[in-house]
């Protein structure tokens, strides 16, 4: 085991106190082990308490043979006191959709990882991904190597590409799965191996599927393309099981309030009343819900999960352009499909994304994200790329000011008009 | 075996990632790359566009048998899901904490405690969380003694439980000072060092509704906290320097120029030592801070400790249920950076959940809650001063302006 | 006599116009102004900067005797309203329609009627209605029977009573082609036509609450026609034409080309017999047809007789009763022009007039209604198609877009 | 009587059918009584019928000495056709605040009106003002001196200029006038006399006061500067008026919705839960609010009105930049002062209005008006143009975008930065 240098990091090991979870405790023993790469990190980060600034350089373009993402870049700015994090690239190993792994593949991937990395990670990026911390620019082709060889698995996104589309866990553990989430992403992924290697967007473009409303991995608010699972039949009703609920039985929302004293279940105060439509009732002793006024907002299914389930006519409405706030202000997807079955291999939805790309690619500028070219160009613009029929539930309510275009052609007579003719009608 | 499996492998079956149980049987050989990696013949060898592993094939077998068969769930306990499926076979998953930032001698502990009470298979949240799988009540009590056992030497927990139902559940978070370069403040040691102070509402269902809480260290907002409970946020507030000697050795000056949205970067000429140079100046009364210079040109960082800080947002929520989607909401434009504790953030996050808690109805979001009383209300009681920041002046502002005589008496009309 | 009179008159006493009675008393002097104006002389005998009569003088007595003391009202019957002061003192307003565009002869023959039942006092309301008040049940039943008896020789009412409570009430209009000079449509005929089939409901109390309509025959909106439960407002579709002879001599070619918002209008030269002309050129397809261009420039006009038509927005308030005021929403972007009965829009109206009062609930306004219901069921009761001409894409577009997940199904999704 | 020529105007006849008033057998049978300038309005409308087109021409700079503002030029297309309308300018009158007329002041103008114009009018102009419809260019300073040698009343503004000012009937009849809206608009129009009549603004400005929250003037959609009365004690109530209410022996809403089945009076139903801040609820047979969770809508007070009534610490609250959609899209005004007394000589309020002015006449463009002015240099600019406070009240909700500016002076160390100071902790 080679020699470590520990740094004197009095304000990092104030972090070891306290009941969560302590990085520092986990990097400084990792470090003690024998990873001179932990110690320096942690002595770095105290230089960066001391002058609450990072101590990051600016960028810096590596990756692998081909690719134009998955790595990115990183040096100390102090390397001298931390030479084992001199060089600290990232590398984004695309995840297991869902996000479920076997014992042999973490400790494949820790091997490797001890061996050509740092040791540490960030189980899982916000994009999704396995992120390895750390690394130097002449292990990134072996640690690709041997990620495709020895695990055959391969690299995430960065840059101004696909990135690492991403999902909730769908049905491999949830009942209200409505599209199969993990093997739609998992299509995705495979078909657009290309786009998510080699930069050929105007910047990053990412996909997230969550099987229903509840959108478990943020897809409205964190995906160019959002694609959420919903229902277009009727809400599945156990009237015993409703009845079980207002006697008490049945814990509300499976249990989710439970260490609080919120008084004896009211199903009127607490679903009826509470429902956004107001589309349910009570008959007698029956619930009644008009389903067609029902915008399955999932609030009486989340209360009563063993009283009631989504539909089985299920499918996804798609959402398009969340991103963050650089550069015109963050977005959360807008509407644009309110129902589109996903079966198959998805053609119908794949030749919606094509659209949507060749639009983006043909008009975006340069680091403007698919959001905001629908901003800058209207929603009219994209229901003319894309073929999308223009309906009220693309928009929270129509626009209150009066300024529509017309085209020459709507327009009775067209827009060539003569002066003279007009000046005959209306002296000047 | 079965059925859905059968149709997976008929589509992607021929994917070398569709079933990798064969390489990962073989122990790992560290002199494999160098054996087929040619720096000469790049493309030598080389294995690409293969994509991530299949998921199914990492699936415990209760959850393979009931594929997309799930009937219902109940909370039997924070950090405790037990699932019901159709075939009526059952499985409890057990959520624990992980810190995200973790070393491989962790995970390999995961790895560990999978193959003790797991079949040897275990999953992580959206969240950062990780979830085991006990197929009966037995292995999910050994499992949970377990995970309670584990401490680091430093006596914190190594895998916490709790994150479900209506908890604070892990702090959704970026890099910061480990490994960005454009971060106002650190990720991991807020995040640390908010948890520790609402750890009791980690384990428990004691909130009105989820309180989902996030942590960006600057505003290109990798957490995604624009629609977050509660959200961290890292600031600037100096405008960037501007470094005229390299400037442009390291960035092309137009590329500079335009990345300011509000067109506060011109191009200008300085003498240097006799010589003219070309460069950037900014026009700082217009700079709004937002870093997209010093993300295009290394030559104009803004980083400063005196001047970065932390900006809270409250209010944004993600779900459908009920309400719609919100944005955060800025409420407190600046609390400095206080490296490692940040007490001043960790004491208003505790008062904002306090409060929320104290006067939500079940069921109800924060952000819900906010506008149900208005927002005059909420900054009464949650006793925070409003400022001028807290207005929007951005593209879309006018939509905030308040365009009625509809409105509460509050401190702040007591006080005029 | 009135302390309040006696307040007014120390503050404003002074003022010509507070007492006019004297002035009023006297005969119309024809040849006056002959006398008292010099061409020569402008300044002489010119009175200016007076203002209005102070209002004080031309209260009914029991309005006088009971200013700011009024106790409470109850709606009698449909156009007229009883009012209860402290001092236990009642009057009846009673409310009856104008056409807003009215002759000498009509005025005189309120001014008749406030003589015979009024002690010589009439008003007119914010919505060009005439309220006559009655102090005595007595004079209120002589009063209705004459408003009732009185006719124009085609049968119309002069003065038919309603306006009350929940009924629709006067049409707020402008001038159309009566008096301006940029309308795409006409304002009085429009406004008969549509009074004329809805007569009915300015006479009863039956709608779930008030409906206000407003017509505006331009962009201008004079109407104010932007916040109406139903608005009926006058569009151009066809881009101005350009006058190149006579441009330079009408205006200032800077100034046209800085009316355009979406700088649609660039300088341009053009050769006309042989000669250069300055002029300018528009950018068609960036038209969209706000007239602003013509308000600035007279050889740039819009009218066209095919092109122009009438574009409906409804859902407006501006009360702010229960929810805040809002803006009306543009749900058809085109009916073509009708004159003199403008059949098509007459009809459209009333079949949301009759969709809503059928619907809604008591006290719920319009854009309540609809927004209750959501957008697209409120397309498909009305039965009015959804064109994309209803999507926003102007400045705040983007605050209008759908960012959920939850919508209902209707006509528009079963038909995908 | 002079000779008058009619013309044939059949689409314009037809509008004298139904029940609704018809303008055009009014003027016609004025136009018959010897006005041939109403003959030839209807013919020149039949004529407009025909085109679809208006056969007024564009502008047209007319006006009384000294004045820039109270009359609209207006000259026919046709003339030839129609000669007595070939002028047909428009004074617009200052109406007398609240719209009170007497028979002798009507008779009076009337008199002027026919010997001087066309004997048309409009009661009232969209604005307030009593609108004079058509005249010719000689007669326009004859009717100036009527009307202020005669009748001792004054021309109402247009062009760039303050516009007439306008209210709702206040105190005059209505038992909800918070503040004295005539009396306010009377001061006001006379204070700014010299803004009315002489443009010095960069465009329009107009001034409108409600009594109360009803706002029937609609000054909060069509005022710069709307004054909307409002109290901040509590709302007055009459418990055995609320009884009665509940019993049915008083209508609901001052029999507003007489006319309908709408079935019993429920109180909880019609008022409690229609409570937008539900701040109402029935203690046994009292009604109880919570006046400092009322937001003063007026709804509960307008249901009952022999029940409940406003409080009595009156004032207004000021709300900032309504217009219609010309250029940047319309806008509904904006609350700036909470609450404001409104009595004496409103000084307080005056100094407000001029530190707006100041603003606007320095900063706003050519035909700007005041609501975009404040849209383009932000609420904080008003803030700091007229020393208000910044409230949470003037905003639905605080921003959710992080683009906040701040000051060298907020900034603990300023912004001088020196480069080598930061290169010396972070090489580059
Ligand atoms: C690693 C990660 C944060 C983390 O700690 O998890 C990350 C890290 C960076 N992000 Fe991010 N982003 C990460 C997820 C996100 C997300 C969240 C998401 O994907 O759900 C967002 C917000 C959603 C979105 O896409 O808008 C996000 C929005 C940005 C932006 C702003 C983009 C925008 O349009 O507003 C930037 C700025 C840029 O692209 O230049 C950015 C840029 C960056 C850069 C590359 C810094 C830079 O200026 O170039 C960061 C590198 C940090 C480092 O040293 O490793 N990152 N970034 C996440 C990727 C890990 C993974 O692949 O799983
Ligand atoms: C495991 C996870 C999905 C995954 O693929 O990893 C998950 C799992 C479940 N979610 Fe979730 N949600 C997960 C992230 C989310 C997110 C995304 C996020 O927070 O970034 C959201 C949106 C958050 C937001 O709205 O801001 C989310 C909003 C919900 C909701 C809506 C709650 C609400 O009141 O709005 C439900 C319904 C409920 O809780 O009753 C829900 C319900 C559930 C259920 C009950 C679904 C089911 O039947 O299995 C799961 C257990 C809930 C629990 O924790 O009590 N899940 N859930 C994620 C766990 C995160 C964690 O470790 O804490
Ligand atoms: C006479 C007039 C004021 C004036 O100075 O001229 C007036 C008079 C009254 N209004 Fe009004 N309103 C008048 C224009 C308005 C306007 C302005 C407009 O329509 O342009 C509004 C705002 C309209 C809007 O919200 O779009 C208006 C919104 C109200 C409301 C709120 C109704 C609602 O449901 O939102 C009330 C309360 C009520 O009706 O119960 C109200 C109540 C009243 C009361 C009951 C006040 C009172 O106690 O005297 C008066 C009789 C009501 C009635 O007509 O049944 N008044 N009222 C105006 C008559 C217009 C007409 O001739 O039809
Ligand atoms: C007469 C009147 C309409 C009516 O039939 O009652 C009127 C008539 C004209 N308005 Fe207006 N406006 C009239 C009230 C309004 C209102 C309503 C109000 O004041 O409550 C508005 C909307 C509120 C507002 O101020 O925004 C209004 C918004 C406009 C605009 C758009 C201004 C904007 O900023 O959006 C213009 C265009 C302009 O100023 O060039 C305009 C311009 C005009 C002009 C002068 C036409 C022009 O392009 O110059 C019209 C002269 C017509 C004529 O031949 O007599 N008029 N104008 C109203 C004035 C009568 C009076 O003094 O009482
Ligand atoms: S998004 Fe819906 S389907 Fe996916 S995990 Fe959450 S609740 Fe289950
Ligand atoms: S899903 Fe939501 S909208 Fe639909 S019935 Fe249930 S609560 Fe109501
Ligand atoms: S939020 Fe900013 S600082 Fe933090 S990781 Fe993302 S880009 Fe880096
Ligand atoms: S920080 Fe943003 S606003 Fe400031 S100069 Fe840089 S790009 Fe412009
Ligand atoms: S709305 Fe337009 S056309 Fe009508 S009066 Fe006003 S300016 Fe003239
Ligand atoms: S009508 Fe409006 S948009 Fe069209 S050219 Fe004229 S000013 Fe521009
Ligand atoms: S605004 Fe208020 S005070 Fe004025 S008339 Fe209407 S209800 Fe009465
Ligand atoms: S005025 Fe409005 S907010 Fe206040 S109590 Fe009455 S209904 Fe409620």
């Amino acid at each position: 085991m080679a020699e470590v240098k520990k740094h004197a990091t009095p304000m990092c090991d104030d972090l070891k106190k306290g009941p969560w979870p302590s990085f520092v405790d986990d990097i400084e023993q990792q470090g003690l082990s024998g990873k001179q790469e932990c110690l320096d990190l942690l002595g770095q980060l105290e230089l960066s308490f001391k002058h609450k600034e990072t101590h990051w350089k600016h960028g810096g373009i590596v990756g692998v043979f081909g690719y134009g993402g998955g790595v990115i870049g990183r040096y100390s700015d102090v390397p001298e006191q931390f030479p084992s994090i001199a060089h600290f690239h990232t590398v984004r190993v695309n995840q297991p959709n869902g996000k479920f792994y076997s014992s042999a593949f973490l400790r494949k991937i820790c091997e490797i990882w001890d061996y050509r990395g740092s040791g540490m990670t960030n189980m899982h990026g916000s994009t999704g991904d396995m992120v390895l911390l750390g690394t130097k620019t002449d292990q990134l082709e072996p640690i690709f190597f041997d990620l495709t060889h020895q695990m055959q698995i391969d690299l995430g996104g960065s840059g101004s590409n696909l990135r690492t589309p991403e999902c909730c866990m769908g049905k491999s553990r949830c009942e209200w799965a409505c599209i199969d989430t993990q093997a739609i992403i998992y299509d995705l992924t495979q078909t657009f191996q290309d786009e998510l290697h080699r930069p050929a967007f105007p910047y990053k473009f990412k996909f997230k599927a969550s099987g229903c409303p509840n959108d478990c991995v943020a897809a409205i608010a964190r995906a160019d393309c959002s694609i959420i699972g919903t229902w277009r039949d009727e809400i599945r009703i156990d009237q015993t099981a409703v009845a079980a609920y207002m006697a008490g039985e049945i814990k509300p929302n499976a249990g989710a309030h439970a260490d609080r004293d919120w008084g004896k279940f009211d199903i009127q105060k607490e679903v009826i009343d509470l429902c956004p439509t107001k589309c349910m009732w009570m008959e007698g002793k029956t619930l009644k819900i008009d389903n067609r006024e029902c915008t399955r907002c999932m609030h009486c299914i989340n209360v009563m999960p063993q009283a009631l389930r989504p539909g089985v006519d299920t499918g996804a409405t798609i959402l398009m352009g969340a991103k963050a706030p650089i550069l015109e202000g963050a977005q959360m997807s807008t509407l644009v499909i309110p129902f589109i079955k996903m079966e198959g291999t998805y053609d119908e939805f794949k030749d919606f994304v094509s659209s949507i790309w060749d639009w983006w690619m043909e008009e975006g500028k340069n680091r403007e994200r698919f959001g905001e070219l629908m901003q800058r160009q209207s929603i009219q613009e994209l229901l003319r790329r894309t073929g999308l029929k223009a309906i009220p539930q693309m928009v929270k309510e129509p626009r209150s000011n009066p300024y529509v275009f017309w085209s020459a052609e709507e327009v009775e007579g067209g827009w060539k008009r003569d002066v003279a003719e007009f000046r005959k009608r209306h002296a000047a | 075996m079965n059925e859905y499996f059968e149709k997976q492998k008929e589509l992607y079956g021929d994917n070398p990632g569709f079933d990798i149980s064969e390489v990962l049987s073989k122990p790992y050989d560290k002199t494999l790359a160098e054996k087929l990696y040619d720096p000469n013949k790049p493309m030598q060898n080389r294995i690409s566009d293969i994509g991530p592993a299949h998921f199914f094939q990492f699936l415990p077998p209760v959850l393979k048998k009931n594929y997309g068969q799930w009937k219902y769930h109940e909370i039997v306990q924070p950090g405790v899901i037990k699932y019901t499926a159709e075939s009526g076979d059952t499985v409890f998953a057990v959520r624990c904490a992980s810190a995200r930032l973790m070393t491989t001698n962790l995970i390999r502990e995961v790895a560990e405690i999978a193959d003790k009470y797991c079949d040897g298979y275990v999953r992580w949240t959206t969240r950062n969380n990780i979830e085991f799988h006990a197929d009966s009540e037995a292995k999910l009590r050994a499992l949970l003694d377990d995970l309670k056992s584990r401490k680091f030497p430093g006596g914190s927990y190594k895998f916490p439980i709790g994150g479900t139902g209506a908890s604070i559940t892990n702090i959704v978070h970026t890099q910061g000072w480990v490994h960005c370069h454009t971060p106002a403040i650190d990720a991991s040691s807020v995040v640390k060092s908010v948890m520790d102070d609402l750890f009791e509402y980690f384990g428990s269902h004691k909130m009105p509704a989820q309180v989902r809480i996030a942590l960006a260290c600057c505003l290109n907002m990798c957490g995604a906290v624009h629609c977050s409970d509660i959200a961290i946020l890292g600031i600037h507030r100096k405008p960037p320097l501007v470094e005229d000697e390299r400037i442009t050795g390291v960035c092309e000056l137009p590329l500079a120029v335009a990345a300011c949205p509000l067109g506060a970067i011109k191009p200008a000429t300085v003498e240097i030592n006799g010589e003219k140079k070309k460069t950037v100046r900014v026009n700082e009364e217009r700079c709004m801070f937002c870093g997209n210079c010093y993300t295009m040109c290394p030559a104009m960082p803004l980083a400063d400790g005196e001047g970065d800080g932390v900006a809270i947002l409250v209010g944004g929520k993600i779900s459908n249920r009920i309400s719609t989607p919100k944005f955060s909401k800025l409420i407190i434009p600046y609390i400095p950076s206080e490296p490692p504790r940040w007490q001043s953030t960790v004491k208003t996050i505790r008062k904002i959940v306090e409060t929320y808690s104290a006067n939500a109805n079940k069921y109800e979001r924060l952000g819900d809650w906010a506008a149900r009383i208005g927002w005059e209300r909420f900054f009464e009681k949650c006793d925070i001063p409003f400022t001028e920041k807290s207005i929007d002046d951005y593209r879309l502002a006018y939509d905030t302006y308040h365009t009625t005589t509809q409105f509460k008496w509050s401190v702040h009309t007591d006080n005029l």
